[in-house]
């Protein structure tokens, strides 16, 4: 059951994911963005990670993808009048994607661990708590050394957008 | 519910990060849309998420879930400025398309 | 004390030069003339004295200065050996050389750069004395470039005439191929012996102990030998010396007649011991020196410019000298140099005269008669060319009579070429005489209000010469012979001396014979049929051949100089060019995959990061799927 | 007081030139580059007293580098040629007035410094770095106060430039694989290493490629001509002066001793190829137009004869290759000053627009022939005695190579006197030369004046480097 | 630790400082206080107490997320006085955007903070987080000019090419996590002395490898280096060329000397193929260019290739790393600085605007000259003594070719130094010179010097890592 719905939900992120590259118009490209991510928290909820589903679809769907579509429109980009690459570089982006999905995979593969029994130790690991524990504890300077991240960013996003007063 | 990777298998969450990270590196090569090519990264970041998600649960271990939200963090933090880079290209040449940048080269 | 004294001996034509270098501008033409003649007269006196002292004692005198150069093998001594046989040459070199240096003051006075000529008149005493004074191979090798240097000097003296440069130029270029060969025979000798001093090797090989390399000896004797023929104008290096003589008349006399290209022979003479261990070597210059002395005899009997037919001469004589040298004869040769030193210079300085008095024309063609003019030249002139065609009693019939009749001994295809150049050169001398001083005057009208007798400066060394020319002949006569005895000491092994039996006599007889020959011959054709030879465009057949010297230059400028010129273009045209286009060419191709590779670099984010992508892959499938 | 103080001398020097600014320039570079002079043979006298005067200090400890500065035989012999060279090449170039002469006399005393540090460099690392430091200051002499057109000049100097140092490179390669044997630069311990045939023969060919493109030795020459040509009177001067000695010193000093095997099986070939570069450069001498190329051309055929005579690997061929190396530095400054000053007078290069000087210059045309002569090796000039010695080695070698090297007193007299006759004689053209002026005979009298002393007595340099020589000689030929 | 927490509280106090209008403080203030942040630099590396019985000594704070050892310090030394160096040119080089001074100057403050983080950080999360600081900070300075199209479309290019790189470094920590269970250093190297791994770990190697192969611009993903160098600003390019490439570098070698015990050969291979390609490319596509910024772009792509060299000897090559980069990134300060006084007010930044420099300006000629020569490993420049500890090393583990690449590869590169050169010495001016201003002569003349000091005492550089 679990399986199956495991294979869907991964059929389903996959084809969201290529929508949002096929479609012509970047909003449909977002919707499909959206979609994909909202299958992703679907992974995260199987993995019982649900703080962490939520903050995704907050974060991505709530805000970066908000973020782009504001962008979209404020371009007013909602048109499919994007010229379409030429042949060959169409023909070797997906060469090139198959490429790369045949060796990651095959890769992969041969990394398989063979014979492995997952063993569930029963202790909690990913509730909100524990969480909250490891993020404040253990990783207080990343978590701090983010908010630099955060900071230059927007000194960055102001910095580009900000109108110029010559010499003043 | 029991662990899901009893299940499933940690190796098919690799596979299936491995196949949504290339996706989104075919969709950073196929599209010359800047803002489909952002989203595109967006797709490989969170098929690294994902993966991390996967590892965090295999090893359950708290640190992958937290690492994630370093790198939504990052994300956020890139497509900000993205965007403000995309704008004020939009600004100079009035569209976003990436094949129009090439007047650097040689 | 007899260090100094042979160091004044170097140190006053060297003094001669430096004065007259350095302050002859200052100086008038006379007082740098009677200054450099001063030097060399003190150079004869010092000389005189050695001479004497040696003569009395049989000892050499040995001055060992310093160790110039030290070899692994050797070292090599600046120092100075007066023995028999230098003594004799500087005897004659700075007698000589007082007699010429006189001759010159009058004859240059005219020249604004007499200053300079005495000055590298002095020069050249002082390398030829420093040539026959070492006591070891490079010694003489520092007098024997000196020489050449000065005959370099003094052929271009008149270095306005790029044609006289030309000759100059000639003379050190063909000089040097023999010097390289002289080299490489030091080497060889230096490498065999562990010594260039003459005594060393004399002493090594008299002992007999040393373990010798006869073949690396023979061959360093053919070195020496390429080294004498440049220096003494021997075939295949002689052609130089007929166009030497575009210098001034008294540095023929003096250089290209009395002094410098006997240093071959006195080399030779040196090494006699050495040679002596190589007969095949000395077969070689017998042979050598019979065919230089036809040829140079054979091309004499054709020339019209008076200096010329001298030069020829000496060649010829020169090459008598080798052919007794290569019979092993050096005592002969040796007397022959000094006899040939005697009556050459004493031509060389009267057809000097007779230039000087023609003002500079040098075409017997354009000369005759002079004898009314000036007796003392004509006669000077005529005693000295008595004794070069052999006639006794005269100096040059004892000395060629000794090469002949040793020739006579020892090779009689050699004793009939020698004896055809001696008649032969009795012929074209008397030719010379009988152009020059007989019949009418043939020059210009200008020319004949100026004939005068040359004055008592030029006609001074003139007639001593001719007296020396006249009686020169006493030092070795045969039978009992001063000469031989004084050389016994330096020789390691004397010739052979015949009693004088009929054949001697015969020989005697048939040379006095062939040299009357000849000169009747010149009388009929000059005198009796009062020919003049025929102008140059008139000239063919086989004359014209001779008269061209049988092309000799010609053949070398075909065969040696344009192929060096022409290697030498293609080294400049083609080699260069290709080694330096190749080293460009590097630099070019980098740039040039630089500048295609700036197409690679297009600017598009896609074709980046499709490379960014295929490398990615291409990394991983190697670490990971190999 | 040791050699470093010489070098200190030179840095100072160099840097108290620049800054007393272009009025006082040469001034301060005669001084400086005399009191050089002045504490070489200082040093030189303390050092045959038998004192110490060499210089160590520990530099950098990991990889282990020496600043180590040797005195021997040798290395002072080559240090008094640079040191005696520098104030008359300054003095050379008193008549020339340079743009910004501030700095090319601090050039010039740079390159002293760097070339005497080479010299006397005992550990191979500090050898290598004045070795490259050389290369600076001649690059921007030759650039910035060249003649002829600037572009040419500019490709011909920067070929220059990457050609030498690109040789230089691979010496480099050779001295840090012999480092990671040895353990350090120290030249003795260089030459202990044992080395597999095929090691040595590769280290071998990396020094060759350094010092062949330096010296030159065909076919690595081709640089050689050019920049002789467009370099300042000065630069190439010092070029073929100097600085081409420093890689034949390089040879006795480093390469032979390093790979002695490969050095004794091989030599051969490579006395051949030095010898084929004397004919070579010979038969080209004979055709050149151009003054400076013609001497350019010539010094290649005297340095490839002394490169032969270093190959040769005997007592002789290094001695007479020391010998000939101060001989010929001396007269190929003296050739190329006279070339200078009748470029300076007639404003042409082309030999074919020349001639006549003799008549007008007397002074000038003899001390021009003597040096020609020197060039030519005559006997009682140095330049005899090195060559006697070389050839001498050679035909220890190989009779046959001493007479191909030979060829040089032949095609040497034939090319040399045939342009002295093109230059200097024949009658006068339309064109007025001034004689030698009181500084320029001045200059042209020490290197006469020296040429001659040592072309007659030339025992003290004998005995001064004899003992150095045999030292190198024992680690060269271990048998011997 | 405290380093990092005063190089970002510095570029907060910038940021305050412009709203109390103490704009001309900013400058200043910043420099003095990355001086002092390097005292305090010098400080705790002395307070390691590295001696000869004790010289690996590490201090980790904060749950070994920061950790300070010999190597996290010099390195950061190094940085700090890049800073300085930049810092001091911006006001100079943004005069006409005295508003936006104060977000320049905590830009590259952060950006410091990033490269610290770089590479004293003991906890991949901090490694991620520094790395994007100093990216993001990148993309901004890049695109710093938003009305110039060149510098849009260099931030832009940047940034598209800088978050792909991004992604896949960061799917290989994700696959290092997988294998260990852990981002922190010293248990992923405690798992990895186990020996018993997942085959993932080394895929993640590898991508993390890549990721920073992008990042300091090594061949075949060097390809934005040159597009974005010459279309940012000048005093980006700078930073760029001499900062970011030489902390990625740093931390590059940090990680892999951390992570991995034993290198698989293949890995090797891949690291000389990459090495040999970057400096050949490099150096070969340098050849032809016209821009100065361009030119360097590509030497700096060749240098990357000589740094990678130091994979081939890592247990000694630390000391070496430090020095070429801190030979290369002085040299390179200089070198901007100078082209920044050469190029300020004009469109383009092509070799022609360097004509004649040697007689307008001579002190900025020669800066400009001694920072080529040192490039191209000229002695007695400490980047000819880089190199040479390099190829020493190299050598030492029998990687002749390897060598034989690079000397073959300095050949080359001497051409288009050069070629600089001769444009200033050997050609005429096209304008009128120019004052230098002040602050561009005082960075040059110092960091040359400083390239020279350490070329005449390698030794104090070369051992400041234990």
């Amino acid at each position: 059951m679990i399986t199956t719905l495991f294979y869907i939900l991964s059929a389903f992120t996959l084809a969201t994911a290529f929508l949002t590259i096929f479609s012509k118009n970047p909003i449909h490209s977002a919707i499909y963005l959206v979609l994909c991510f909202f299958s992703i928290a679907g992974h995260y909820l199987m993995f019982n990670a649900q703080f962490l589903a939520i903050v995704h679809i907050i974060v991505y769907s709530g805000a970066i993808m908000i973020l782009m579509l504001f962008t979209i429109m404020l371009m007013n980009l909602n048109k499919e009048d994007e010229k379409n690459k030429t042949l060959w570089s169409r023909l070797a982006a997906v060469i090139s994607f198959c490429l790369v999905a045949l060796v990651l995979l095959a890769a992969f593969i041969k990394a398989q661990q063979t014979g492995y029994t997952y063993e569930v130790s029963g202790e909690d690991y990913q509730s909100i708590k524990v969480l909250g524990q490891v993020l404040l504890n253990d990783y207080m300077v990343p978590f701090e050394f983010a908010s630099v991240l955060l900071l230059v960013s927007m000194i960055g996003a102001v910095l580009l957008s900000k109108k110029e007063h010559i010499n003043n | 519910m029991e662990n899901i990777l009893q299940e499933i298998g940690i190796d098919n969450y690799i596979y299936l990060s491995a196949l949504l990270f290339c996706v989104g590196a075919f969709g950073v090569l196929y599209r010359r849309n800047a803002i489909v090519m952002f989203m595109s990264i967006e797709i490989m970041l969170n098929a690294v998420n994902l993966l991390l998600v996967a590892f965090s649960t295999y090893h359950q271990d708290a640190a992958g879930q937290v690492f994630v939200f370093f790198s939504m963090a990052v994300a956020a933090a890139e497509v900000a400025v993205g965007l403000a880079i995309l704008v004020a290209v939009y600004r100079n040449i009035s569209n976003i398309d990436i094949d129009n940048l090439k007047k650097l080269k040689g | 004390m007899e260090t100094n004294l042979a160091l004044l001996l170097l140190l006053a034509p060297l003094a001669g030069f430096l004065i007259n270098i350095f302050a002859g501008k200052k100086l008038s033409g006379n007082l740098s003339g009677t200054l450099g003649s001063l030097a060399v007269a003190v150079s004869f006196a010092v000389t005189l004295f050695f001479f004497l002292q040696v003569n009395n004692t049989g000892e050499p005198v040995m001055v060992n200065l310093y160790t110039w150069m030290k070899m692994v093998n050797f070292d090599i001594n600046f120092g100075f050996q007066l023995d028999q046989l230098s003594l004799l040459w500087l005897m004659f070199v700075t007698g000589i050389g007082t007699l010429i240096h006189i001759y010159s003051i009058s004859y240059m006075h005219d020249d604004e750069n007499i200053h300079k000529f005495f000055a590298y008149l002095n020069l050249f005493v002082l390398f030829m004395m420093i040539l026959v004074m070492g006591s070891n191979l490079l010694i003489m090798f520092i007098g024997w470039e000196g020489v050449g240097l000065c005959s370099y000097l003094l052929i271009g003296f008149w270095y306005k005439k790029q044609e006289y440069n030309d000759a100059a130029k000639k003379a050190f270029i063909m000089n040097r191929i023999g010097d390289l060969g002289f080299l490489i025979g030091i080497f060889i000798i230096g490498y065999l012996f562990h010594s260039v001093e003459y005594n060393d090797i004399r002493n090594i090989i008299a002992s007999g102990e040393a373990d010798i390399d006869m073949a690396w000896l023979g061959i360093a004797a053919l070195c020496l030998f390429i080294g004498a023929c440049g220096k003494s104008a021997q075939i295949p290096l002689y052609t130089w010396l007929p166009d030497a003589m575009a210098g001034p008349t008294p540095v023929s006399a003096l250089i290209h007649a009395a002094t410098m290209v006997t240093a071959g022979i006195f080399m030779i003479t040196r090494l006699n011991f050495v040679f002596d261990l190589t007969p095949d070597i000395q077969h070689i210059i017998a042979i050598v020196g019979a065919i230089t002395s036809l040829m140079a005899a054979t091309i004499g009997l054709a020339q019209n410019d008076i200096k010329k037919v001298l030069a020829y001469s000496t060649v010829s004589q020169l090459g008598l000298m080798f052919m007794a040298l290569g019979f092993g004869a050096y005592e002969v040769a040796v007397f022959h140099v000094i006899t040939h030193a005697f009556f050459k210079a004493c031509l060389f300085l009267g057809s000097g005269s007779v230039i000087h008095a023609m003002h500079g024309e040098q075409d017997m063609r354009n000369m005759g008669g002079l004898k009314k003019v000036m007796g003392i030249t004509f006669a000077t002139f005529m005693i000295s060319t008595l004794a070069i065609s052999g006639l006794p009693p005269f100096s040059g019939f004892f000395s060629k009579d000794e090469i002949l009749m040793t020739a006579f001994h020892h090779d009689k295809v050699l004793w009939i070429i020698g004896s055809l150049a001696s008649i032969m050169t009795a012929f074209y001398m008397f030719r010379l005489v009988f152009l020059t001083f007989y019949k009418d005057f043939r020059g210009t009208e200008e020319q004949k209000h100026h004939l005068h007798e040359s004055p008592g400066l030029i006609t001074f060394p003139l007639i001593v010469l001719a007296i020396l020319a006249l009686v020169g002949g006493a030092i070795s006569l045969p039978g009992s012979s001063w000469l031989n005895h004084y050389l016994a000491p330096v020789i390691a092994n004397p010739a052979q001396h015949h009693a004088l039996g009929t054949t001697e006599y015969m020989l005697m007889g048939i040379a006095v014979v062939g040299a009357l020959i000849g000169i009747g011959l010149a009388y009929t054709k000059y005198i009796s049929k009062a020919q003049v030879p025929p102008q140059d465009s008139e000239i063919t057949g086989f004359t014209k051949v001779v008269y061209n010297k049988f092309y000799v230059d010609e053949i070398y400028m075909a065969v040696i100089v344009k192929p060096i010129y022409a290697i030498g273009s293609f080294f400049k045209n083609v080699t260069e060019a290709a080694i330096s286009g190749f080293v460009f060419g590097l630099g070019r191709a980098a740039t040039l995959i630089g500048a295609q590779g700036r197409y690679i670099q297009n600017g598009s984010v896609g074709f980046y990061l499709l490379i960014f992508v295929l490398g990615m892959c291409s990394v991983i499938a190697y670490i990971f799927l190999k | 007081m040791d050699v470093s103080f010489i070098l200190i001398t030179l840095l100072f020097g160099a840097a108290a030139t620049y800054f007393v600014g272009d009025k006082w320039a040469s001034r301060a570079a005669l001084i400086f580059s005399t009191a050089a002079f002045a504490a070489t043979l200082y040093v030189i006298y303390r050092y045959n007293l038998g004192e110490g005067v060499s210089y160590a200090h520990k530099w950098i400890s990991n990889p282990r580098v020496i600043l180590g500065f040797q005195a021997d035989g040798m290395s002072l012999s080559m240090v008094l040629l640079t040191t005696a060279l520098t104030p008359i090449i300054v003095l050379t170039s008193f008549g020339n007035l340079f743009p910004k002469s501030r700095a090319f006399y601090a050039l010039i005393l740079f390159m002293a410094f760097a070339m005497a540090g080479t010299f006397l460099a005992v550990d191979g690392m500090v050898y290598y770095i004045f070795w490259e430091l050389s290369l600076i200051p001649i690059y921007f002499i030759a650039l910035r106060w060249g003649s002829g057109d600037a572009e040419t000049r500019k490709k011909d100097v920067v070929k220059f430039f990457i050609y030498t140092f690109a040789g230089s490179l691979f010496m480099l390669v050779a001295f840090i694989y012999l480092y990671t044997k040895a353990g350090d630069f120290l030249d003795i311990h260089l030459y202990n290493i044992q080395l597999s045939k095929t090691e040595e023969l590769l280290i071998f060919l990396c020094f060759f490629l350094a010092y062949a493109i330096k010296i030159p030795v065909i076919p690595f020459h081709t640089w050689q001509a050019n920049v002789y040509q467009k370099a300042p009177a000065a630069g190439t001067m010092l070029l073929s002066g100097i600085m081409l000695k420093m890689a034949l010193y390089s040879i006795v000093r480093w390469q032979l001793p390093i790979a002695p095997n490969a050095a004794n099986e091989y030599k051969y070939f490579f006395i051949a190829l030095c010898v084929a570069g004397v004919i070579y450069g010979s038969v080209l001498a004979l055709k050149q137009t151009n003054l400076k190329k013609l001497l350019a051309y010539s010094s290649l055929a005297h340095v490839g004869l002394i490169a032969a005579g270093a190959y040769t690997l005997t007592l002789d061929g290094l001695r007479g290759a020391f010998l000939q190396m101060i001989a010929h530095g001396f007269v190929v400054v003296g050739l190329f000053y006279a070339a200078e000053i009748i470029s300076r007078r007639y404003g042409t290069e082309e030999i074919s627009e020349m001639g006549g000087i003799r008549i007008q210059a007397a002074k000038f045309a003899s001390m021009f022939m003597i040096l020609v002569m020197a060039s030519v090796a005559l006997p009682t000039t140095f330049n005899f005695i090195g060559e006697f010695e070389l050839l001498y080695s050679l035909a220890q070698a190989n009779i046959w190579l001493a007479v191909l090297g030979g060829t040089t007193i032949i095609l040497g007299a034939f090319y040399m006197l045939r342009m002295f006759q093109q230059v200097m004689l024949g009658d006068k053209g339309g064109k007025v030369f001034a004689d030698v002026t009181f500084g320029e005979g001045f200059t042209f009298i020490i290197i006469i004046a020296i040429l001659i002393f040592f072309g007659l007595y030339p025992k003290p340099i004998i005995d001064f480097l004899t003992p150095a020589l045999q030292k190198v000689l024992l680690n060269i030929n271990p048998i011997n | 630790m405290n380093t990092l927490i005063a190089i970002a509280g510095l570029g907060i106090v910038c940021l305050i400082a412009e709203i109390f209008n103490l704009r001309k403080a900013i400058v200043p203030v910043t420099i003095i206080g990355l001086m002092a942040i390097l005292g305090l630099t010098v400080n705790d590396y002395f307070g390691l107490g590295l001696d000869s019985a004790n010289t690996e000594r590490t201090e980790a704070f904060y749950n070994n997320m920061i950790v300070n050892n010999s190597y996290a310090m010099a390195f950061t030394g190094l940085f700090i006085v890049l800073t300085i160096f930049l810092v001091a040119l911006t006001p100079e080089f943004h005069k006409n955007h005295k508003a936006k001074l104060s977000d320049f100057v905590a830009i590259k403050l952060f950006l410091l903070a990033g490269a610290v983080a770089m590479v004293s950080f003991g906890n991949l999360a901090m490694f991620f987080l520094g790395i994007e600081v100093l990216s993001i900070a990148l993309y901004v300075l890049a695109a710093s000019e938003p009305k110039n199209i060149k510098s849009n479309e260099a931030g832009m290019k940047y940034f598209l090419m800088g978050a792909f790189a991004s992604g896949i470094l960061l799917f290989g920590i994700a696959l290092i996590y997988g294998a260990t269970g852990s981002f922190d250093n010293t248990a992923i190297y405690a798992a990895v002395l186990t020996g018993n791994l997942p085959g993932w770990f080394f895929m993640g190697i590898v991508m993390l490898s890549i990721g920073l192969l992008f990042k300091i611009a090594a061949v075949p993903f060097h390809f934005w280096a040159p597009d974005v160098y010459q279309g940012s600003p000048a005093l980006t390019t700078a930073t760029m060329s001499t900062l970011a490439k030489v902390a990625a570098m740093a931390a590059f070698f940090k990680l892999m000397s951390n992570l991995n015990h034993t290198v698989p050969g293949a890995y090797i291979t891949i690291i000389i193929i990459v090495s040999i390609l970057s400096m050949t490319v490099g150096n070969l596509m340098a050849l032809k260019q016209d821009s100065v910024k361009r030119m360097l772009a590509f030497s700096g792509i060749s240098h990357a290739g000589f740094m990678l060299m130091v994979f081939l000897n890592p247990m000694v090559m630390k000391g070496v790393l430090l020095y070429y980069a801190a030979a290369y990134a002085l040299a390179g300060i200089a070198a901007f600085a100078v082209i920044l006084y050469v190029t300020s007010g004009k469109e383009n930044e092509d070799v022609y605007q360097f004509n004649g420099l040697g007689k307008t300006n001579p002190l900025m000629a020669a800066v400009l000259t001694c920072s080529l020569l040192s490039m191209a490993g000229i002695p007695i420049f400490s980047g000819f003594f880089g190199k040479f500890f390099l190829f020493e090393n190299v050598l030492e583990n029998g990687f002749v070719y390897v060598v034989i690449a690079g000397v073959i590869n300095s050949i080359i590169s001497v051409g288009y130094y050069f070629k600089l050169i001769l444009a200033m010495y050997n050609k005429d001016a096209t304008g009128e010179a120019v004052k230098v201003p002040v602050s561009y002569s005082i960075v040059a003349v110092a960091a040359i010097l400083l390239n020279l000091a350490i070329g005449l005492y390698p030794d104090a550089v070369l051992h400041l890592i234990k």
